[in-house]
C-alpha cells in the first residue's frame, strides 16, 4: 500500500479522502490555493503545499503545480476527488509520466467516458439500452433541429465533455432551440473547454437510478447497488438516497448486470458509476457514466457497509479486489442531502462568505461530510458545497424522519443553506411516497417560499438576543465576577 | 416597550414587558387583525450565538448572528433575517434587503459578466435577461425589472461585479408610465 | 405508540434516547436538577422540568419529583436510562400506580435480578452456569472466610445490589478479607442503600462477555449477539467491542442460547443483558443481567443495524418484536471508547468543571455519543462519564485504527480525560491481538505515564499562543480592521 | 528571546527567535545534553482554541486554553500542562502543580469526606490510609505521603473538602528524618 499521497482536490471530499488514508496510517498531502490557506481539508492533511492563486485554472486545474507538489513530497500517488481534474485523461497522463499513481481509471477509459457521443457508442455496442438522440459529434442547427423533430420535444441539450449540470439545457419547442444550444455550448466551453454538445430525448417523470461498480486490474468488476438521484435543482443533486423506491428485486439485478457489462465494455478499472433514466415505464436507458468517486457515495457506504476510498486505494495499489458480488448485500436505507451556501429563496444562487458558526447534528446513524468550520470562509472562487448530511435508518420512513431531525439542529450561521428547503421537499407527500423524478422540483417546489411557522418565535429571539446583550454589557465594569448568566438566576419554572 | 422588525417585506410589531427573573410576555401583530399574546415566556442565554425560550412549556432553542443592520436567527431549521426597523431609521441606513432588487439591474453576489446581449438603445421587455453573469461557476441570467429602453450599459464581458452595482441603466416606455399612473 | 415520554436522567444517556423519541415523533420530557439547569438533555428536550437541588437523592434519585413531572407534563411514559432509577423496582410500582409506563421489565424481575443472591439461584434452577462462590445473603465473615478457603484465593466481595463497579473489592489473601469487607459494605450501602455483600471465585484472566437481549411481553425472547467489555479500570468498563475476539462461531451460538434461557429463567421482558464471565479455558459463567440499557449498547446497534432504544418504546408500547433470531447478523466490527471526566495520570480521579471547548471526530463509521457542549460545566454531583465514541469498520483492525484516529481528533479543553491513555491502550500489542481480559490495566498499565512524544511541539504551542495572542492586542486599538490572522500575511511554504 | 516552561516536574528551556511572516526558529533544551533545533517553523492561529505550526513539512494542530498560571495543549491525543515559570516567578505564585501533593493529606477535587481510619496519636506509615473521601460517587483513598505521627486531624465525616484543604497534619519520627538526613 501507499505511503504517502497527494490529494488534488479541496473542500468535503479531500477531507473525506484523508479519513480513510488516516485510518489506513497513509499520509496525506494536501495543495492549496490562495484562497484556501486555512480550509479545513489543509489542516487536516499530515502536509500542505501551496499551489496557486484562487483561481482555478492557476491551482487546482494546474496539472503541473500538482504533479509539482507530489514529486517535492514525495507522494507515490494522487487522490483527484470529484470535479477538477478527476476526468481529465491528460492529468492522468502526466501523472503516469511523472511515475505517480493516479488513483482512478485509465486516461483512455476516461476519455471513451467523459465524451457522451463515444460512450453513447460503446454502450450501443456493448447491448446497453440509450436514450433516443444523436450519436455523432459536430452537428450543426439543423441536424439537431431534426433529430429533435424526429423523436419529438421536448429534447435536452447536453456537453459532451464534462458533468455536474453544467451545460445542459431542456428545450421545450424548436423556436427555444437555437438560443439553448448557444448558451450550452458556451457554458461547456467555460467549464470543460470543449464546445461540443449534443441532443437526447428529455423524459419529464423519469428517474435518475445509478449503480456504484468497482473493478480491478484483474477483470473482476462487481456493482455496489444503485442509488436513486432524482430531486435535482438546477440539473444538480440536492438529496439523494439507496435503496430507490422504484426498482424492485429483479429490476435490481437486471440493472446491476447492465451496469457490469457497461464497465466491461468500457475496459473500466477502479471505482465509477453507470447513470441511467429510468421512465415510468420501467425502462433504462444509459446515461453516462462517471469515471470517479461521485458526491453521493455515502449512501452506498453506509447500506453496504463498504469504505469506497479504501476499495479505491486498494485497486490504484494494484490489489484484487477482495470482495465478490455475492458479498454485496443491502442494510436498511440511507438519504444524503447537500448541504450548499446558496440561497433557496433566490433561485438558489450562490452564498459564499465567512462561517461565522457551524454546528452539525450527532447521534446514531448520522454521517456528517464536512469540509467547513466555524470562522472558515467559503470562497467565492470554486462550488458552493459545503458538506454532505447523511443518515442510515432501517427503513425508509425512518430514515427520512430522521434525516428531517438532524437537518433541524444544523446549524450554519454567516452564508445561507437550502436547509429549511430540505426540510419541506423531505416533509412533502410525493417525496414520503417515493414518487420523485427528474424535474421533481419544479413541479413541486417551483414557487418554494418558506413557511416561516416560527416567525413570532424568531421575532421574540432576536429581542432576547438584544435584551441578554445588554445585561452582559450592564455588568462589564467587573470583569473578575462572571456576570451571571440569565439561566443562574432562574426560579424553578414548572413545578 | 414596543419594537417594529421587519422581515422581508413584512413589518411586524412586538410589544414586550421585561419581568424579574428572566421572564418576559409580549404580543406580536403580524397585522392590525393578527395579533397574539405570549405570557410567561421565560428566556436565557446559552452561548454567544444561542439563546433559549421556554414557551408554554416548549422549549425553543435559536441560534442567532448579528450582521449588518440585523441579525440572522435559525430555528427549527427556519432561517430568518430581522431587522429593527427604528434602530434603522435613527442610524439613517434604513434600507431593508428587499427594498433593493426590483428595480434595479445588479447582481445579487460577487461575479463576472459573461454577456451582455442587449445594446444601448434597445427596448427590452420584463424579464428579458439583459446581462448574464457567472459566480462560484454557475451562470445566471439578470433580467429586466420592467420594459423599457436600455439608456446605459456601464460592464463589460469579463468584468467583476459587486452586488450594489448598477448595471444597465433602463428607462421605463411611456406608455408603461402612464398605465402606473 | 406513546405521544410523550420522560427521561427520568441526564447526560449522554438522556441525550441518546431523545434522538431516537425524535425520530420517532416522540415527544419528550427532560427532568433537571439547579446543577443542571443548561445542561445538554435539558436543551435537546421538547420541555424540562425542575426537580430539586443538585443532590441526585433529591433529584434524579426522588422518583416522586419525577412522577410528579411526569403526571403535570401528560407524559405517558419514562425512560430511565441506565443508572439513577434504572433498576429500582420501587419505582416502576409507583410507575404503575400512576398509570405511567415504565420503558424497562417489571418491577419483579427487577428485583430477581437486582438480588445477585437471588439471580444467581434462579440461574442454577434454569441450568444456567454461575460462578463458584456463595448463593445466600447476609454472610458473617466467619463464613465469608470460610468459602474463600474452600474456593481459594483469589476472590471477589461484591454487593448484592447494584452494579457499576461499586461496592467490589477483589481480596487476594485472609488477611484482607475484614477491610475489604467491610469498605465494599459501606460502599454499597451508600450507593444503593443495602449494604449486604457476597463473595464469589475471582478469575484474574478471565473476560468479561455480555450479551444482549429483547423480549417481548408475548414470550419472544431473542439475542443481539455478545460485547467483549474486559477493559476496565476500578472495575468499571472503559472499552468495549463487539464481537469479542475470543468467541467462536460455535460458542457464539451456546452461549446465546444460554442468555435467552436466563431471561426466559428471569421471566424478563424489555431489552436487557446477561453477563457472562469466559475464563481461560473457555469456560463461561453467568455473572449478573441488567435489566436496563446498557452503556455500551452502540456497538450492538453498529454491527446489528438495530436501534435498541426504538426496540425498548416498542416492547414497552405493548408491540410484539418484529425481529426473529434469524433476523439478527453482525456486519463489521465495532470498538466504543468512554471519555470520563476523569485523571489517568492520578488512579482515575474525577475531573469536574467547564468544558471550555469540545469538538468532536467525523466521517465515515464514527458515531459520537455526548452530554457536552463548548461552553457547558461538568457537575461534582454526577456520574463522571462526558460521552461514548464508537467507530465501526469492516474488520477489528481497521475499527481500532479509526479509534486511534478519532480519539486523536477529540478534543476536550477544560477538563481532563483518559484519551491519551484509550490511545495507549488502543495501540499496545495485547489488545490489538485481542488478548484481554478484565484486569488487562492492572497486568499492562498499572504504571502508565503518558509517552509526551509531542512534549516539544506543545512548548512551540505554548509560546505561539503567547506570540498571537500579542499581536492580536496591539492590533486591538483599531477595531473596524481585522487584525491580520497570522495566515493572512504567509508567503508561499513550500514551492 | 530564552523562556524556561515547566511541565510537570520537568523545566525545558527553549530559544526562540522570532522571523518575518510568521516563522520562527527554536531550539529546545530538555536538559544540557539534550538539545533540538527547530529551524523554519511556520506558525499561525486557527481559532481562539488553536494554533497550527508547520515543522518540516508537517503540520501540527495545537489545542489550546488558558487556565490559572498556565495553559493546556492538546496535540496528537496528548495532553500537556505547561507553565512559564519566570513569570510564574514574577507574579509570585510560583507554585507548580507538581509541587503540592505528595507532603500533603489534601484531597484532589472537591469532595466529601467518608471515613477517617485514624486518631489523634496514632503512628502510621507511609502509604497508610488516612482519609477517605468520596467524589462524583467514587470513594478514594488519601494516604500518609511519609510515615510519622498523627499531629492533628482537621476533619470530621461528611464535611465537604476542597483542594488545598490540609486534612490531616503527620509529623515525621526521628527515625525518618535521620534517614532523610
Amino acid at each position: 500500500m501507499f505511503k504517502k499521497i497527494l490529494i488534488a482536490n479541496r473542500g468535503e471530499i479531500a477531507v473525506r479522502v484523508i479519513q480513510t488514508c488516516k485510518d489506513m496510517n497513509i499520509k496525506t498531502v494536501a495543495v492549496y490555493s490562495d484562497a484556501d490557506k486555512t480550509a479545513l481539508h489543509v489542516l487536516e492533511a499530515d502536509e500542505a503545499v501551496h499551489i496557486g492563486p484562487s483561481d482555478p485554472s492557476q491551482s487546482y486545474l494546474a496539472m503541473d503545480k500538482i504533479i509539482g507538489a507530489a514529486l517535492k513530497t514525495r507522494a507515490q500517488a494522487i487522490h483527484p476527488g470529484y470535479g477538477f481534474l478527476s476526468e481529465n485523461p491528460e492529468f492522468v497522463e502526466k501523472c503516469t509520466q511523472a511515475e505517480i499513481v493516479f488513483i482512478g481509471p485509465s486516461a483512455q477509459a476516461i476519455r471513451k467516458m467523459g465524451d457522451k457521443i463515444t460512450s453513447r457508442k460503446i454502450m450501443m455496442a456493448g447491448g446497453v439500452p440509450i436514450t433516443p438522440g444523436l450519436t455523432g459529434s459536430h452537428h450543426t442547427l439543423d441536424e439537431m433541429g431534426q433529430k429533435a423533430d424526429e423523436i419529438g420535444y421536448p429534447v435536452l441539450i447536453k456537453a459532451t465533455a464534462g458533468g455536474g449540470g453544467k451545460g445542459i439545457r431542456i428545450v421545450h419547442s424548436q423556436e427555444e432551440l437555437s438560443d439553448a444550444c448557444e448558451s450550452a455550448s458556451r457554458e461547456a466551453k467555460n467549464a470543460f473547454g470543449n464546445p461540443d454538445i449534443y441532443l437526447e430525448k428529455f423524459f419529464p417523470r423519469a428517474r435518475h437510478i445509478e449503480f456504484q461498480i468497482l473493478a480491478d486490474n484483474f477483470g473482476n468488476t462487481i456493482h455496489l447497488l444503485e442509488r436513486e438521484c432524482s430531486i435535482q435543482r438546477r440539473h444538480q443533486k440536492i438529496i439523494e438516497e439507496t435503496p430507490s423506491p422504484a426498482v424492485s428485486p429483479s429490476l435490481r439485478e437486471e440493472m446491476g448486470n447492465t451496469a457490469v457489462t457497461a464497465a466491461k465494455a468500457a475496459e473500466y478499472v477502479n471505482a465509477g458509476t453507470i447513470e441511467f433514466l429510468l421512465d415510468d415505464q420501467n425502462r433504462y436507458y444509459f446515461l453516462e457514466m462517471n469515471t470517479r468517486l461521485q458526491v453521493e457515495h455515502p449512501v452506498t457506504e453506509m447500506i453496504t457497509g463498504i469504505d469506497l476510498v479504501r476499495q479505491q486505494l486498494e485497486i490504484a495499489a494494484g490489489n484484487p479486489l477482495t470482495l465478490t458480488q455475492s458479498d454485496i448485500s443491502a442494510r436498511g436505507h440511507a438519504i444524503e442531502c447537500r448541504i450548499y451556501a446558496e440561497d433557496p429563496e433566490n433561485d438558489f444562487f450562490p452564498s459564499p462568505g465567512k462561517i461565522e458558526f457551524f454546528k452539525e447534528p450527532g447521534g446514531p446513524g448520522i454521517r456528517n461530510d464536512s469540509g467547513i468550520y466555524s470562522g472558515c470562509t467559503v470562497p467565492v472562487e470554486y462550488d458552493p458545497i459545503l458538506s454532505k448530511l447523511t443518515t442510515h435508518g432501517e427503513t425508509r420512513d425512518q430514515t427520512i424522519a430522521k434525516m428531517i431531525k438532524a437537518l433541524k439542529s444544523y446549524i450554519v450561521l454567516g452564508v445561507k443553506t437550502p436547509i429549511d428547503f430540505l426540510i419541506d421537499i423531505l416533509s412533502s407527500p410525493p417525496f414520503k411516497e417515493g414518487d420523485v423524478f427528474t424535474n421533481f422540483i419544479d413541479t413541486h417546489f417551483s414557487t418554494w417560499k418558506p413557511t416561516e411557522k416560527n416567525r413570532d418565535l424568531a421575532c421574540l429571539a432576536f429581542l432576547v438576543d438584544e435584551v441578554c446583550k445588554k445585561k452582559n454589557r450592564s455588568t462589564d465594569g467587573d470583569e473578575k465576577k462572571q456576570p451571571p448568566g440569565p439561566f443562574h438566576t432562574l426560579g424553578n419554572w414548572n413545578l | 416597550m414596543e419594537y417594529n422588525l421587519q422581515i422581508k417585506d413584512k413589518t411586524i410589531t412586538v410589544e414586550m414587558t421585561l419581568k424579574q427573573d428572566c421572564w418576559l410576555s409580549a404580543t406580536i401583530k403580524n397585522s392590525p387583525d393578527d395579533r397574539t399574546d405570549y405570557e410567561q415566556i421565560q428566556y436565557g442565554r446559552i452561548s454567544d450565538h444561542q439563546v433559549r425560550l421556554m414557551v408554554n412549556g416548549q422549549q425553543i432553542n435559536a441560534w442567532i448572528i448579528d450582521q449588518t443592520d440585523g441579525k440572522t436567527i435559525i430555528i427549527g431549521g427556519e432561517r430568518f433575517f430581522i431587522q429593527d426597523k427604528d434602530k434603522l431609521a435613527q442610524t439613517q441606513t434604513l434600507n431593508p434587503r428587499t427594498d433593493k432588487g426590483p428595480d434595479q439591474v445588479t447582481p445579487p453576489m460577487p461575479a463576472v459578466v459573461i454577456n451582455v446581449p442587449v445594446q444601448l438603445g434597445d427596448i427590452v421587455e420584463k424579464g428579458d435577461t439583459v446581462v448574464v453573469v457567472s459566480a462560484m461557476k454557475m451562470e445566471t441570467s439578470l433580467v429586466a425589472p420592467h420594459g423599457g429602453t436600455i439608456t446605459r450599459i456601464g460592464i463589460n464581458e469579463g468584468d467583476k461585479v459587486m452586488p450594489g452595482d448598477i448595471l444597465i441603466d433602463i428607462e421605463k416606455n411611456e406608455v408603461d408610465k402612464i398605465e402606473i399612473n
